[in-house]
């Protein structure tokens, strides 16, 4: 099984949850998450005192896959949502040994799908 | 854009006609009125203070919170600020010129039916002779009240009237452009509407015997009117109605419906301009109407989508206390009950399904609430003035005259105030321009257009 | 459930005797009173419309805020709209039939003593003489007030008293369940407490002497007891008491407590129902206890815990300001000083010490304050009204009286009002039910009983 | 501490001729006055009664609000802890010997010019009569109002000032030395302070003629000076100012805002203890003002950083209030308006430039917009006053002297205070420590001085 | 070492911790999330307008344990977390190279016990 | 590539991520999460309600580099996060098989670069 983090633009999400349910992701994990990177951030300002705001929400979406939806989840990530502007955000794959349902106890690709 | 402009074709000969008859009425001749000599109740000016404090505190922090809470957290200080430098806006105009136009009642004469020529520019506005409050002496009255009383009191009116209007086109209007839609809209809107319809013996509404106790078609209407006009005019929010815009802080919302409601004894018990029966019973009016109206819109919620919101019980509240403010000096506590129902029940359609069919997104429903609210208020208030009916103003047998009455008012109000409104938002948009950037309306107006964030 | 039913075998008899000398004394013969002729007063009346907005300013956002902020985030909403809704619905009540239940003073007369049976029921509970506030003419008064002003006034404390008891059932009661249980209870309960407090010669309570300036007995141990009796009925929340349940927006709770001590000014120097010395003393003391109640809880905290906390010193306030109520108009500033140390430290106790000791779960610990501070005040009132001691209306030797009596009201109120209490939520409860299910607490009452989120 | 130490040594021979003169003036010689029979007005007694809540609106929760937004979270319940504790801690020690300290007029007698020896003790502080308010009958009256009414007026006026300078040592100070300040501050500074500028013939300032009609000096510099000195004895916040601090919930600073404004009424309207002209120009000039600094701040921000934001407009209003706060009684329109926008744009230069240029750590800029605005305010007073400028109360001719005169208001109150304040902190930092840990301040003071979270 | 990774639902939280600590784990990091899976969202309604609200709250813990500990790790979790309803969330295991202690600067397995 | 994981002390975010940036890492994201472990937690309490509070306020950093940056990251954010005092975090490392950059699509190290 792998992994797939994907952090994008706030906006994005339902977009992006929308691809993914259309190309049959069961289920994904949401987390507000603050990113730095190269977009620029904003400047606030409180009685003069100026105050860079380098951290942006992002939102950050963990799914879990069997290995052979890798390739495609990741691309429907990618597409769902890319604005083309600075920021964006980025995908990280990673393996998992194995995966879990609590309700169950099954174990392996069973438990994600 | 298309239903904008076509609104705007739509009116253009009303608006033109006003213009011209506005323009006849000028050369019309003024006279002087007679005032008799009253003296200062300390009474009266002790509730005059304390309602002009209770009016303020529905635009700050009251209507601030109950429209911040509804909008998304990244836009809330922008709802914010527009109210709070509306107040400070609307403050200065009414003390330069505001209060003058409104209530200089130099060369007023009464003059029957709608015969504007005769009635000339006075009877639509107010004259100069205030101008920076000159003339306004400490020791000067107004009635029984110190007029500084009387101008605060009316000011108060002036600021919360443009701060209702916000609800249509927040999370998407620039800063700038709302400040100068607010001044134009006092100068042009405000200001001779309120002229009209209070300032006397010779102003038109007033004239014509349409019953407005305390601000149906000056505050509500005319703000609804306004708020229809600039939710076409600047547009839906990017995504509405697909994409889900949930208040994003209802506690925020119902703390500010709840002084609201408290503030509202002030507008209208107030409106009697003294400590007596009239205030008292327009005290027990707004309450029950108030009541009635939250508890029809829970109802209707329950019914229709099995179970009563809060978001429902509040905004039912603010239908009532609208509508029953034309109402609230003449009708009694039965009275009050039905046009609490009544606006309960219509404004739940006005705001849901109404809104829903016809596409227009009044971002926190100004038009579905004080429009549609100020409507029903003003043609009941026609029907439960009668004596029969619990009020105190009309015969039974005057019922329909009063009906037509009142909706000479709020049609004169809705028509002008849109077409004028539709003026000013489209001088502005051709120039600065209504709305900010599509990624600044991402982004969210607080960062974008003041550098700050509501919550860290 | 054991408890429950325990409680109801207990005071059955005592129920059973009740609902017999009502009855009893349904068939004694009513006499009227005479008035003489008063006049309005704009001073007296500024400050009642005045005291009116503050009094229900308490309730909303007041005690909305201060109660919303004590519950988990995702119940928020619940008890704001309970308090909201409760608010509009009581409004309704006290207009159909609230106000004359409790004040119509037909068939009154002034007896000695204790004896039911010549009192007859309107000793009990109003006629309906004012049914739809029917002969509430807009020129009425009562006293130098509108009589308007007075219904409006007196409908605001109906409207505070049930949603003080929302703090015990907080977290777990059907929405339905607390409208019909407020409906019920403010009928059978509030409306006939009122009427034997306040209605004048020929009540229960004024003829007694029992000394209740601003509601002590009426507001606070009337719902302190209905609060002890719902939680007890209602249950525990889930979880309880192992798991911690702290509040989720002490800023919420804070903030609510500084609009009930402000508008606590409207409550109890708005009880002189006049502009005069007696409201000028009442604001006084009431500001005098609350403070000294507030440095009492937070000083047996900081001895106790080591630590004073913002939840305890706003508690405190609270508590100080319940105790004073009833004492108000009878107690000098000293007097109000004791009497706020005794209600922090005993409230202080009630709601840590002697709640977890007893174990039943008063959620927002609605009896342990105002309960609890309710008795605390009715009895200190019977001290502190002693001229020798600070306070205006007894003689010293009459001191052990007064307290008797004052003990006799705090009794028959709590016994009254526990037991129809009991009997309306055994009703509810074995009709529609009392509690949402389990997984609907889990999942908490905003969304599955209102569908709808605080916060975003 | 090398700048405080500083400062102590630059004003220690000032203290002790102050000091000196006082021990001097107990010799001089007591007189009293004689009073005319007044009767209560219920007008005036309605809008007191009003005024009074107003103004403890104002603290809480209108002062907690705005401050308690400003900090961060972890702090926000240690800030809302402080303003209620001293609301009550401030209310026992004006009942037990604060208002006798400031309204005792005994053994006074008015004298011309600075001559201190003559004037005696009681024209600098005032006795000791009212100790537990002894004497402060129920029918006892002052002007036309109860004297319970205008105790508690006064009351309110000890509490917010002490808890304005909370806004400058917020964050890090411990809170018992806060308490102990609050008392001792009380004490030895407003106390007098009060006693000087508003007890009548034979006060220092009141002799003098220097203008404050609501609290100019009393409580605007007062709190002013004692922020400057405690900011400094304190020392910075940890990090400042290197690390941003911004606020963690300015919809609570706006929030606050608005109700200071909206309280503001009570407090400068209040002041004419009456409902009468005078009320109504305060009332005037209070709304006008504020506006004008509301909007010169927000247009000093648009200028300098190209965005206005919320807070600086919310922060001009307040500059905008502090200012008018002495001219209130003796402005008119446009002098309102000078007043305003040069409170806005000074206190905007003195919140942001001033005090980054000099770096002190005023926290939430309580000297920056109290002691600043204040002494805007006191100066203009002496000019606007002029009935040629639009005011009511000096001739033109005069400007000169009066300006002179409240030069030396703010001079001596701000020596005065300063050192005393010095002293007080001085003494409290050697003995329990001014300070929390360098750990509690990081993990917060919600925690570790209360034990509470404010956000769960 | 391993990461345990477990979504569940939020009001299970202590009595996870509970199990966790009785089984001698002694460190663990959690993160408010929003879930998407099989469980069905509630309805919200504004003022009309109906929003299906698709993520529910959940919490994630992760738990970096030494081999060995693994599987007693996740029984105690699934054992603690699960009600049988659907929803109950899921258990994720993967590698981890290597920890530090940044107190001490120890890595290692030593840097988590 | 690989994926460092700190849990820090939230005063220390700021200071970690200058000493980040200095060695020239280009990204990272931050997570708000509450940590349970040898730290104590503090009391709360609420009307005579006694509350252990076991979850402190941490801050998650994830920063994902190139295998070679490792051992500099790792040793930057120790030292940047040290106070000495027990409740200082750890830092965990795990490989990540794949990275893409959304805006551009871009994978490999050059999307995290
Ligand atoms: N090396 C990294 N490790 C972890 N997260 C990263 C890394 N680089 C970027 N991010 C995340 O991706 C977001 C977008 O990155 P950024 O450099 O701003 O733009 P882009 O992805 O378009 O190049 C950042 O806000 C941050 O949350
Ligand atoms: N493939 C996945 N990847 C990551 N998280 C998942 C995945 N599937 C489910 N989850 C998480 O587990 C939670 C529970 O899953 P759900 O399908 O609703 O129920 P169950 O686990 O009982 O089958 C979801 O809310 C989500 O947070
Ligand atoms: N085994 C673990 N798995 C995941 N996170 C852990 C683990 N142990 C500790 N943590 C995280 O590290 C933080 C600090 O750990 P703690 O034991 O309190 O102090 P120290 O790291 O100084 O030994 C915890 O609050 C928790 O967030």
């Amino acid at each position: 099984m792998r992994k797939i983090e994907a952090i994008i633009k706030p906006f994005k999400l339902e977009e992006v949850k929308e691809a993914l349910s259309s190309i049959g992701v069961q289920g994904l994990t949401v987390t507000e998450v603050k990113g730095f990177g190269r977009q620029k951030g904003h400047k606030e300002l409180y009685r003069g005192a100026e105050y860079v705001v380098e951290f942006l929400p992002k939102v950050k979406l963990e799914i879990v896959v069997s290995d052979d939806q890798q390739t495609q989840v990741v691309d429907a990530i990618v597409k769902a949502a890319s604005t083309g502007r600075i920021g964006d955000g980025k995908v990280f794959v990673s393996a998992i040994e194995d995966a879990v349902r609590i309700r169950t106890g099954e174990s392996g690709d069973v438990a994600i799908s | 854009m298309i239903t904008t402009l076509h609104l705007g074709r739509k009116h253009a000969w009303l608006m033109a006609a006003m213009t011209i008859f506005i323009i006849a009425a000028m050369f019309s001749i003024p006279a002087w009125a007679q005032d008799e000599e009253p003296t200062l109740d300390t009474g009266d000016t002790a509730w005059m203070l304390t309602a002009t404090a209770l009016v303020l505190f529905m635009t700050i922090p009251g209507l601030s919170l109950f429209y911040g809470g509804l909008v998304n957290r990244k836009n809330v200080l922008s709802v914010l600020m527009q109210c709070f430098t509306i107040t400070a806006l609307m403050t200065l105009l009414w003390t330069i010129y505001g209060y003058s136009l409104a209530f200089d009642t130099t060369g007023m004469e009464k003059v029957d039916g709608y015969a504007f020529a005769e009635r000339g520019i006075h009877g639509y506005v107010g004259g100069l002779k205030y101008l920076f409050l000159r003339g306004v002496d400490k020791d000067a009255l107004t009635g029984t009240i110190p007029e500084s009383v009387f101008v605060t009191f009316q000011m108060t009116f002036a600021i919360i009237t443009p701060a209702l209007i916000v609800g249509a086109f927040a999370e998407r209007m620039k800063f700038s452009a709302v400040l100068i839609f607010s001044t134009l809209w006092f100068t042009f809107v405000y200001a001779p509407i309120c002229h009209m319809v209070w300032s006397g013996d010779g102003a038109l509404f007033w004239d014509l015997g349409i019953l407005d106790f305390a601000g149906g078609t000056v505050v509500h209407i005319n703000a609804g009117a306004a708020a229809l006009v600039a939710c076409l005019m600047v547009g839906k929010r990017r995504g509405y109605p697909e994409r889900p815009m949930p208040p994003h802080n209802l506690t925020m919302t119902v703390t500010g419906a709840g002084m609201l409601w408290v503030g509202w004894f002030g507008f209208n018990a107030g409106s009697a301009v003294a400590a007596d029966q009239n205030a008292g019973m327009a005290m027990l009016v707004t309450q029950i109407a108030t009541a009635a109206a939250t508890l029809a819109w829970t109802a209707a919620e329950w019914i229709k989508h099995g179970k009563p919101s809060v978001l429902g019980a509040v905004t039912g509240a603010v239908a009532g206390l609208v509508a029953i403010t034309p109402a609230s000096g003449t009708v009694g506590p039965m009275g009050a009950i039905v046009i609490g129902v009544a606006a309960g029940f219509i404004c739940f359609f006005a705001a849901t399904t109404l809104k829903r069919a016809l596409g227009y997104d009044d971002a926190l429903d100004a038009f579905g609430v004080h429009g549609v609210g100020g409507f029903v208020g003003a043609m009941l208030t026609g029907v439960f003035a009668a004596t029969n009916l619990g009020g105190f103003e009309i015969e039974a047998a005057d019922i329909g005259k009063q009906v037509w009455l009142q909706f000479v008012g709020c049609a004169v109000t809705f028509v002008y105030c849109g077409v004028v409104s539709f003026i000013i938002l489209k001088l502005i948009d051709l120039t600065i321009g209504l709305r900010v950037s599509e990624q600044d309306e991402i982004e969210g107006l607080d960062v974008t257009q003041h550098e700050e964030a509501g919550y860290i």
